[in-house]
């Protein structure tokens, strides 16, 4: 049997699938399908401090092997978070990786201190820090796309947060160099990183002949993306192998649907694997990656999960 | 989910299963296909009013969103196990317009498609025998002699009211005689029943038999009209509306619309887990237009001006 | 009968469809499945000053949707395109869009020369740069990355070719802000631009848990990528819109599969389309796409090819 | 090209057709599918050595690329066109490998297939009769028969070599009886014919047969070892190769290989219209390893150290 446990910035998970946030909403819903506690961590939607409604619709378009979304990070806020969804998380026994997001770098914190003082916080093994919002401050600037904006927001949830819970810089693709954010948010004192959000995309309608969303743009995901992903998560983990920044695990997502995808991402890099999109097209699939995952690392001879992180590097 | 087999979470909340579903049977029906499928877990747990949510294609296939459809009829597991219906079978009709219900519609018997369901809230039904009208759009009238079916069983007495563009996109004709105590058809051409829309018709049928009841499927035009004619008859719509789901289960947030709760606020609401049926009167019907749907400035957690 | 021809910088040409660079050859080989001078324009394989072996094999990989190349520019150099592939081209009757590349500034101009001072350089209706090359002299970052060593290609190519001949510059959709690429390439001169090419990808081999290319990363190309190519033409051409850079045609590419496709990124703002990955699944993909899109505009009522032009941006 | 038509270009270089081709047969030989397809224009096109193009899944495919195979056999139309065979017909035998070719072995009789072909050049013929050895691994040996009988029609001795893993990756043991002068069999395992290579054999029987010319198709290794033998014993080597090919018809440039040309250079030539058929001692041996292939450093416009 594959030691399939991992030990990711000091918190020790039993394996490495994860949801993605915003792919599997807060966990009663895919609770139905699998036990959520099954998973190596449970990784929520993106919250912010107040409640949001997010965008109009349309919200979604279907492209080839993927599709569009502008959600808009609808979300009960802060507050019925801590009350109500992470309470249930913990009550089924999950390991829960909040998602927290923000208008403002100073959104973020607070944020981060209302999930700090919650009564459920122990179900966290860490805290995900989705940098791909828009700046208000900088004209709606994404703080992903600007090595200063991602630095200034880490610090600030780093020093909220207590030193025992390390904190993930999810990273956004749209960037020239994501190594530079990368370091810029390792810098700023992040424990480990999350590559990669969605792309930036757009459909045209063409039978109204308009953008398709109501939010004209929208985010890009799926198995048509994969390529992308391995390629930031292989460029990042190359970046640390050269010493050019301290070596701190990857969560690896974007376009996983198989366990063979998965061992993509480990491959190249990733500590943790996050299932996002294929959830849409099969509930379970998190945990059957899972599955075909440890099933592949068995057949090929690895002893244990941590030993096939980014071998590809070593061949 | 392997094989044949199917994975019913029973103990949780909303019960649903994920099975891979033969075909048994596909025949055509005016303008639409008539899809009976083995899914014994969605069979023996679903209600009138849910639908199912099926795969397109295989694991390689380029489309990776489920498409959904109401469950016309189910004839569940159990009996004597020897007819064929034992098996426990859900049926659907689909209308081909794309490709994901082109590759749905082409499914042969002994074709397998990857389902799952029963998903959303069933229409909710009279606790006393109310007098109700069901109205149906196109396909939209699929779900309903199920729903009249049941509603009859409680004594009420139920008049069906089919609509749609020409003769061959009305669906169930001959299965509303069956199952309703009356049955008016209107077709926009004239080519089956009264020429014009349900609208036209409705009022006076609300009228005819007092009824306390409207229940509705089809497009969302359609949906208000019945919701305000209902209102102006004094009468309860309930209504099943299909907005564009990419999981069907909840998880996404790309099916919501405008729904106001029960402390009267507007929320963005998912209308695949709190509907696909609906309170014709909840719905902000002012926030569709023109195939968008706006997020109502009374929204909770609406966007204020200067951002949050 | 919708009109379908489209002025693209002062040249007529007949329709707005082409062939992408890298993806047609030089023309003999798809000749054997329609006559190239059906083409709005046939885009050449990108060449540089001398001949190049390109890179070693594997040098694709199959993804969702889409394909990884790494070719690594092979090609006959710039004395052998203008002695046998231009005059080909021009024998035939087709009209020429040359694709130049170079790894340094002066590489592009010496190849801008050479192609101008040939005999049937007549049969080009403009030139498109590359700039999606590997700059040797600042690290192999690439040009189409900076806008500083953009604008240094394109105006050295544009004082190189006379005046007649516009300059359309290839982009790449691998950065922060694409516009400010645009931008600083129409303040060099450009008469165009051509967007986009490939993304940065990479896949591993999971049988041998290596990167699968011999060159490690590759670019990303086919329908997956659509909703950025619709994207980027969707941001240059609004911001053209709201006055930030002047009004230039841009040529869409990526992702281009059906005559709907081709509709996508004409309403987000594409005077002309490019197929590529597509024609390795159907060699005829180009001269299809034209007849597609010319009955869904005739559906749609268009007079004519260029009534269709970002209108988009007007609904 | 639509429907069933198929378009020749018959009048440009290397004419190649590209037709939309109906599966008429499909049979199980060992580990392999033989497929029969109705495809006119490649029928009367092809050369033994030759392949055919076959796209995988429909227009919504996430599959883009096009899957290459050896012709095995041509049956051309003309005759009297009163038997099945008159229709023009490609047989390919494909060993299921992956997606793509799992989806082309579960054609059934009746589907259609995307076809491309002839492609690429075929084995040059020598003008005198000459003694042969067709050696093939796999299914490598498919295209080998109808090149035998070619030969035997020009008044070549032609002996066959096959060899595979085990029997049942043997392909066309009875043909080989049929078309050849004699036949050597080889399996890694024994469970047919000699234990062993077929490099084990070929030195014997271009020995005995006096052979001036071996052929060979199948993995690289084997190629190699066949170009090495045939060089040693004075014959030249042609063989068939099989690069990794994204449009099989010379645009991509994906599928290039270091082979030697009439002036003395390599370069890196395109393997889907140069091959896939080269002279085994132009090909450059030494680049490829461990599944890839480098750019020989005396190849034309290798890189140079310090750029180009
Ligand atoms: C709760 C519910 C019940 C439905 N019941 C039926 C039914 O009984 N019979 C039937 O024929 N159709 C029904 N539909 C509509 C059906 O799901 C769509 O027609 C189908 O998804 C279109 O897919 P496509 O690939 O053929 O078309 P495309 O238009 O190419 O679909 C592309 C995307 O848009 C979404 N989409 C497109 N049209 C609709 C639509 N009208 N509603 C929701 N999503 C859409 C699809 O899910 C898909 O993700 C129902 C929809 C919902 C939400
Ligand atoms: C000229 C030529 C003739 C061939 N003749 C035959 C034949 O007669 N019978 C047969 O069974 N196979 C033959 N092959 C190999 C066959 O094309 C591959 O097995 C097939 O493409 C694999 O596709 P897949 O999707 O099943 O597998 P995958 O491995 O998933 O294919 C993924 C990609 O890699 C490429 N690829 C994978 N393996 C090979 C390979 N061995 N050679 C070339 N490309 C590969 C595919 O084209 C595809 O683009 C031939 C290949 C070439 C180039
Ligand atoms: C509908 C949807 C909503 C998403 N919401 C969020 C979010 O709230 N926060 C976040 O960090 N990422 C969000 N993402 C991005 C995913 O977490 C993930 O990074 C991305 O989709 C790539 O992975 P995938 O291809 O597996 O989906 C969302 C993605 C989708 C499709
Ligand atoms: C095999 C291959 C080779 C390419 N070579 C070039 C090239 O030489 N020059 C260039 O500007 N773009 C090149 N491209 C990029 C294409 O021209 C195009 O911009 C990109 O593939 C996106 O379009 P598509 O999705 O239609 O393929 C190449 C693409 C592929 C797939
Ligand atoms: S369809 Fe995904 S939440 Fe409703
Ligand atoms: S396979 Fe495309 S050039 Fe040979």
């Amino acid at each position: 049997m594959v030691d399939m446990s991992v030990t990711l910035a000091g918190q020790r998970l039993r394996n490495p699938l994860m949801t993605a946030s915003g792919c599997a909403a807060n966990g009663k819903e895919l609770h139905r399908f699998f036990d959520v506690a099954e998973l190596g961590a449970f990784v929520t939607k993106s919250v912010m401090a107040e409640p949001r409604s997010g965008r109009g619709t349309p919200r979604m378009a279907e492209t080839p092997s993927g599709m569009l979304n502008s959600i808009g990070l609808q979300g009960p806020g802060i507050k019925a978070f801590v009350e109500e969804d992470l309470p249930w998380l913990a009550s089924v026994g999950a390991r829960v990786l909040p998602s927290i997001a923000g208008s403002s770098s100073e959104e973020y914190a607070e944020v981060a201190s209302v999930l700090a003082a919650s009564e459920a916080f122990g179900a966290a093994v860490g805290v995900e820090v989705n940098i791909s919002c828009p700046n208000v401050a900088n004209r709606g600037l994404v703080f992903a796309c600007d090595p200063v904006a991602s630095s200034t927001v880490i610090s600030l949830v780093r020093e909220t947060l207590p030193p025992r819970v390390p904190v993930f810089a999810k990273l956004s693709p749209d960037v020239t160099d994501i190594t530079a954010i990368a370091a810029a948010c390792l810098d700023a004192g992040a424990d480990g990183l999350t590559m990669i959000n969605t792309l930036l995309g757009m459909v045209i309608d063409t039978d109204r002949m308009r953008p398709q969303l109501g939010g004209v743009t929208g985010g890009l995901s799926g198995p048509g993306i994969r390529p992308v992903a391995v390629r930031a998560v292989w460029q990042v983990r190359r970046a640390m192998l050269e010493g050019v920044m301290p070596t701190v695990p990857i969560i690896g997502v974007g376009g996983v649907r198989t366990g063979r995808d998965a061992l993509e991402l480990v491959a190249a890099g990733a500590s943790a694997i996050q299932v996002g999109t294929a959830t849409f097209n099969d509930p379970a699939a998190p945990v059957r990656v899972l599955d075909e995952l440890t099933g592949l690392l068995e057949s090929k001879g690895f002893a244990s999960f941590g030993d096939a992180v980014g071998v590809a590097h070593q061949r | 989910m392997t094989g044949a087999l199917s994975t019913t979470a029973g103990g949780r909340r909303g019960a649903v299963a994920h099975e891979v579903a033969e075909v048994v049977g596909t025949r055509r029906v005016g303008a639409y296909q008539h899809l009976t499928l083995v899914a014994p877990g969605a069979a023996d747990l679903a209600r009138p009013g849910q639908f199912v949510a099926l795969a397109v294609g295989d694991e390689s296939s380029a489309t990776l969103l489920r498409r959904s459809f109401s469950i016309h009829r189910v004839t569940p597991t159990g009996g004597d196990g020897t007819s064929a219906t034992g098996l426990g079978t859900v049926e659907i009709v689909v209308s081909a317009v794309g490709p994901g219900t082109r590759w749905i519609t082409s499914r042969q018997p002994g074709d397998t498609v990857d389902v799952i369901g029963p998903l959303g809230q069933a229409f909710p039904l009279p606790t006393d025998p109310t007098s109700c009208v069901l109205v149906g759009g196109g396909y939209g009238s699929a779900p309903l002699f199920w729903l009249a079916e049941a509603l009859r069983e409680r004594g009420c007495h139920v008049e069906l009211v089919l609509g749609a563009a020409s003769e061959d996109r009305l669906f169930g004709v001959d299965e509303a005689r069956r199952s309703g105590d009356g049955v008016t058809i209107t077709t926009d051409d004239g080519s089956a029943g009264h020429r014009g829309w349900v609208s036209d018709v409705l009022p006076g049928i609300i009228e005819r038999t007092s009824a306390g009841m409207v229940y509705g499927c089809g497009p969302m035009g359609m949906l208000r009209s019945i919701t305000d004619i209902a209102a102006a008859h004094g009468a309860v719509a309930q209504v099943a509306v299909e907005e564009s789901m990419a999981c069907g289960v909840g998880v996404c947030m790309t099916c919501v619309m405008p729904v106001v709760g029960s402390d009267g606020r507007t929320r963005m609401v998912r209308s695949c887990v709190e509907g696909p049926v609906f309170r014709g009167d909840a719905v902000r019907w002012d926030a569709f237009e023109g195939g968008h749907c706006r997020v109502p400035d009374d929204a909770v957690g609406a966007p204020r001006v200067g951002g949050h």
